[in-house]
């Protein structure tokens, strides 16, 4: 049996980049400013919602959670990112709006990849983007089926992997990884439990 | 009763024309032997040539190089148990398997193995072969339906639907062969010789005319023999139901084949009646476009020295087996457990070695030699049917049918009206 | 080619294609009559080849049994049957049914029986149609002397089928 | 089957032929057992007649929750796993995950290692190409290019266990390098197997590249332009078959493949006959990678300076490679721990599977299969 590991060593940095306070070891890398003509200009649009990092050469803007729909078809059409990479959340169960949902768009033409992240509380909702790339109909139904995050205007928000009648949202940290959906499995799958 | 025996020994014409019951009887024996044997060889050859256009080997277990592997495969169906589904229909399940064997085996009637050695010389002989291939789709239809569920019924559909349409191309190609038994055509295209002027259908008639003309229908008008030969190839495919054809069976498909529900000794008579229609139809082929049991270049090549160096060949390809199975006896491996393969295959050689020797004595060779050169060119075509199973992958229903009706009918008919206008020009 | 036990296989046949004709009435389901259908235009088929017509036997067994039957089959099984065996299969009108067969049974006593007096009736006695130029006989008397009636036929199935590929065309 | 045709509902339907016989639609469930859908997909189709109308997939059956195991294994006990997503290209499955790890950690393979990966990665492409190939041929009906292509894969296989001691699931890479050192003969036996796979490729295509009724089967079947494909996030050789020249090792060059040259196949059409030959010429093109690369081998070490105990510092990076299938890519969120704090695996299977609907509807039954076999998914990869 593995051992449960802790929820969550330590809380990622918040997005004010506070030093990481590992003690030995020389502080990694930091994620610096990214500035660059686009940035400025959507910072001149929608002023303070918007912050542009920079970590290891990967450019990615935090975002509030307003500017959602209306920044990513700014990207898309102006910005010419028509190719949503990915979509994926990540959980951070101790911050207050716990989950980052990440879009990860690429630009053929500038040949650029950007990543776009805004934080959401527990029950919040998203817009959906499927009107913008059509690509993110399934995407978002594997966050809705692993987070529980639900996109409003979605045309069919169901779970994708998990069969429909599974309770319980497995990527969540308090989501034990040998938890199950028991009572789905003693009913569908007639057996005790899938252990 | 015994002259009524010998009466017909000497006489010229087939047992049925000469209405003698006996031969006739022992003819139709001769038959069934015959072609359950052939399919037999049909089921290991097809098995083993296929594997080998695969780069692999084929059966090798049950006996030497996989030789009882269609014995095994006999034994094994009729021994399964026969099911029949709860709710299908009782008559018609049973009944459909025998509609298409009836249908494949009276075929035979009238193929002409050689001048005398046909069941019966029907003045109709072909128009009574389509007629009864064509009985077959009623099998296939009736087995669809009695198996009473949903996909034996779609693909006995689509299975029926293909062979009648392409019987009207087969048809087609047919009629101008039979054409070309009465045209000689004057001018260019004149094959110079004075036929008898009046057509005939039937099966020997035909043979006869190609050998007065001294022209395989193949090659004569030109093109034309061949654009006929190739639409009638194409149409006997489909018509059997086989390789680029064989959609209904086709596993990827949605729809299953006809002969899903049926199991044991009534699926081995579907697999039974499949080769013995596709033998059929290209002895149908062979008769009608390469000179039934003529030998090749009989007039090219003809003079007495000729008709030894071919009246050999069967002989030489019994000999030519014979070698093949002893030397591949030799190279079989020394282990104790391969003693007994190794026997029997060198057995087997002997065996073919022997036959090979008979055959070259004078009175045996002369009477096998139509019957030898009529095998032969039906062995070609079968070949054919395993190379294409082996290379063309699997036409879409609808292409199947566009290729039926759009390209095979119209230039069938072209054919047939090309025939006409060389062949009185 | 002398006729081989021809009382024997006469009667044989006429009674197959009785049996079977009284089977395609009698049979609840549709396709067990169409089979028994089959065996009537097969039995038929034999009687044409003992008439010394190999021709018109030959064609029969193409168009009637392996065409038309194949196509009844593909209509019976494609319309759903359970509604036509619900149905009654006898509308018990025996009335009716004795005076049309009397009626019909007459009439063919009559022409049998005036057939001898009246020379023109069957025109040629039977045998002499040559057996082995039958096939050319029919040839040169369908394209010869009945060539109109061979062609009207044949518009009439154009138009057939024309309107058969109307019907089941999807769009057009 | 009630729930699926609730779950059919959303699907706005093309539009139903108003035929005078008004034939009634039809709800068929074709897999997950269904022979010819590579795995466990099921596909519901809606018919009219023989056209699809419409198609769902569900998936999930093979679902077996790596993203959650990522978070509670250490990164190089993750390793193996990233194998089993698409198990027939496990060696780049490997690639990319270290790569991503290796960016993490901010550390460079050594160009001995990198030449490695190059060479078993392409060796990879190829293997998964002539697995696809047979496959595919099969559904569509041809038997024989099945054994060709497997004979020839087993060469590539026997190279992969002679060097990492696995056929398929090989573990080839580690973090920061390779583990093994090439076996003596190594450069023979890839030389070897380029001059005898090169023939080989050339015999694939003889069966069917001119054989009349391949060309019909897969010509103007599942057809998707250059615009839906990017809207759908396709990549790989469907993007490349429909005229976008886009590749992930010429455009963001990842393991020293700016130092080979390679030109990248590209076909207008987008038809299920292009991405076949797209995906040969890519087979050759792999073929001139490799003999490159195995040229010029570099000596030297094949395993950079890693600590022991790997603990990236923390930060999230998005690394992606290009498999045989499409973008590959790997999104990890480190928190310093040892163990990550969050792996997302974006696979091309996925992605591209969901364009099936756009490229079937309207064709037929039997081009419903041709266009699977076309797309080249693997269920282990969709399902993760």
């Amino acid at each position: 049996m593995l051992p449960e590991k802790g929820a969550g060593a330590k809380p990622a940095t918040p997005p004010k980049a506070a030093a990481p306070a590992v003690p030995a070891k020389p502080t990694g890398p930091v994620p610096g400013a990214w500035d660059s003509a686009m940035v400025a200009r959507f910072k001149r649009q929608y002023g303070s919602g918007i912050e542009a990092l920079t970590y290891l050469g990967q450019n990615y803007m935090v975002v509030d959670r307003s500017l959602i729909p209306n920044l990513l078809l700014l990207l898309r059409d102006q910005e010419k990112f028509e190719y949503c990479v990915d979509i994926t959340a990540v959980h951070y169960p101790k911050r207050e709006r716990q989950f980052d949902v990440v879009w990860i768009l690429y630009s053929f033409e500038k040949n650029e990849r950007v990543r776009v992240k805004t934080m959401i509380g527990e029950n919040e909702s998203l817009p959906s983007s499927v009107e913008i790339w059509p690509t993110c109909n399934w995407l978002e139904r594997e966050v809705f089926d692993m987070f529980g995050i639900r996109f409003e205007g979605h045309p069919d928000l169901k779970r994708i992997l998990l069969p429909e009648g599974w309770r319980g949202h497995p990527l969540r940290k308090d989501y034990g990884i040998i938890q199950q959906d028991k009572e789905w499995v003693q009913i569908n799958l007639g057996i005790e439990s899938g252990q | 009763m015994l002259d009524y025996i010998t009466s017909y020994l000497h006489s010229n014409e087939t047992p049925g024309g000469a209405g003698n019951m006996f031969w006739a009887f022992l003819y139709i024996l001769a038959i069934f032997v015959g072609l359950s044997i052939a399919v037999i060889a049909m089921n290991w050859l097809e098995r083993k040539i296929l594997a080998h256009m695969q780069v692999r080997l084929g059966p090798m277990r049950v006996g030497p190089h996989g030789l009882l592997q269609p014995i095994a495969d006999a034994l094994k169906l009729l021994i399964k148990e026969d099911i029949m589904p709860a709710e299908a229909d009782q008559l018609v399940f049973w009944v459909a398997p025998l509609i298409t064997v009836l249908a494949a085996f009276t075929t035979f009637i009238v193929v002409p193995f050689g001048p005398t050695h046909a069941v019966t010389d029907m003045n109709i002989g072909i128009l009574f072969m389509l007629g009864v291939s064509s009985l077959g789709v009623l099998g296939i239809v009736t087995a669809g339906w009695a198996s009473n569920s949903h996909y034996p019924l779609i693909g006995s559909l689509r299975s029926s639907a293909q062979m009648v349409s392409y019987e009207i191309a087969m048809g087609l190609a047919v009629v101008s062969a039979v054409l070309m038994t009465s045209l000689h055509g004057s001018g260019i295209y004149g094959t110079g010789t004075a036929g008898s002027g009046i057509g005939t259908l039937s099966m020997i008639g035909i043979v006869n005319a190609q050998q007065e003309q001294q022209t395989w229908f193949a090659f004569k008008f030109f093109p034309l023999g061949l654009i006929a030969l190739f639409v009638f190839a194409v149409a006997m495919v489909a018509e059997t139901n086989r390789a680029p054809f064989d959609l209904p069976e086709a596993e990827s498909e949605l729809t299953a084949g006809f002969h899903t529900e049926y199991s044991g000794f009534r699926w081995s008579l579907f697999f039974l009646a499949e080769y013995s229609a596709m033998i059929a139809v290209s002895s149908i082929a062979v008769t009608l476009w390469l000179g039934g049991w003529l030998r090749p270049f009989a007039n090219l090549l003809s003079g007495p020295t000729w008709d030894l160096v071919f009246s050999a060949f069967p002989g030489l390809t019994f000999l030519g087996l014979a070698a093949m199975a002893l030397f591949s006896a030799k190279r079989m491996p020394k282990h104790r457990f391969f003693k007994i393969q190794t026997l029997g295959l060198a057995g087997f050689g002997a065996v073919l070695g022997l036959i090979g020797l008979i055959l070259f004595i004078p009175p045996v060779r002369d009477r096998i030699q139509d019957i030898y050169w009529f095998v032969a060119k039906v062995a070609v075509f079968m070949y054919l049917y395993i190379w294409y199973r082996g290379t063309f992958p699997r036409y879409r229903f609808d292409q199947l049918m566009q290729v039926g009706w759009k390209v095979l009918l119209p230039t069938g008919l072209a054919v047939l009206v090309a025939t006409a206008l060389v062949g009185v020009l | 080619m002398q006729p081989v036990a021809t009382t024997f296989f006469f009667y044989f046949l006429s009674a197959l294609a009785l049996v079977g004709g009284v089977l395609v009435i009698t049979r609840r389901n549709a396709v067990h009559s169409a089979l028994a259908l089959i065996v009537t235009l097969l039995a038929l088929a034999g009687i044409y080849l003992m008439l010394y017509a190999p021709f018109v036997a030959g064609v029969q067994i193409i168009l009637y049994a392996g065409g038309i039957m194949v196509l009844f089959l593909f209509v019976i099984m494609l319309v759903n049957l359970e509604r036509a065996e619900k149905e009654k299969q006898f509308n018990k009108q025996w009335l009716v049914a004795i005076v049309a067969s009397g009626a019909l049974g007459l009439l063919f006593v009559k022409v049998f029986t005036e057939s001898k007096t009246i020379p023109g009736l069957l025109q040629k006695p039977l045998a002499e149609l040559a057996e082995t130029s039958n096939t050319q006989q029919v040839g040169l008397a369908l394209y010869g002397n009945y060539m109109l009636a061979f062609e009207i036929a044949s518009l009439l199935l154009l138009v057939a089928i024309v309107g058969a590929v109307v019907m089941a065309k999807k769009k057009i | 089957m009630t729930e699926t045709v609730k779950s059919l509902s959303h699907l706005e339907l093309g539009e139903r032929d108003e035929t005078f016989l008004g034939s009634n639609e039809l709800i068929i469930n074709m897999g997950p057992q269904h022979p010819a859908t590579h795995g466990v997909l099921r596909v519901i189709l809606k018919l009219d007649g023989e056209k699809v109308l419409g198609t769902e997939c569900v998936i999930g059956y093979l679902h077996r929750g790596v993203e959650k195991i990522a978070e509670n294994r250490t990164y190089s006990m993750f390793n193996p796993y990233v194998d089993r997503m698409d198990y027939v290209a496990a060696v780049s499955n490997g690639l990319g995950y270290c790569e991503a790890v290796e960016k993490l950690l901010n550390i460079q393979a050594p160009p001995r290692a990198n030449h490695i990966r190059v060479i078993l990665t392409e060796l990879n492409r190829i293997a998964s190409h002539q697995l696809w190939l047979g496959t595919h041929a099969l559904d569509i009906g041809a038997i024989t290019p099945l054994f060709y292509t497997f004979r020839d894969r087993e060469e590539i296989l026997k190279v992969f266990e002679k060097y990492c001691g696995a056929r398929l699931t090989t573990h080839a890479f580690r973090i920061g390098g390779c583990l093994y050192e090439t076996y003596e003969g190594f450069e023979r036996d890839v030389k070897k197997f380029c001059d005898f796979v090169q023939p080989k490729i050339d015999e694939y295509e003889e069966l069917l590249t001119t054989n009349r009724i391949w060309v019909e089967r897969t010509k103007g079947v599942g057809v998707i332009s250059a615009a839906d494909c990017k809207a759908l996030g396709v990549t790989g050789p469907v993007l490349r078959a429909s005229g976008v020249k886009w590749d992930i090792r010429k455009a963001q060059p990842y393991a020293n493949y700016s130092e080979f040259d390679f030109e990248i196949p590209t076909r207008g059409a987008g038809d299920t006959y292009d991405r076949y030959m797209v995906r040969m010429a890519e087979m050759r093109q792999s073929l001139r990678i490799i003999r490159q690369a195995v040229e010029r081998i570099p000596e030297g070490p094949i395993m950079a300076k890693v600590p022991k105990v790997i603990k990236p510092p923390v930060g999230e990076i998005y690394h992606s490679i290009e498999a045989p299938k499409g973008e590959l890519g790997y999104f990890i969120v480190s928190d310093g721990s040892t163990q990550p704090y969050r792996v997302r695996v974006r696979p091309p299977s996925f992605v591209n599977l969901q364009a099936l609907d756009s490229m079937v509807r309207g064709q037929l039954v039997a081009d419903v299969i041709a266009v699977i076999g076309t797309l080249d998914i693997v269920l282990g990869e969709v399902d993760r």
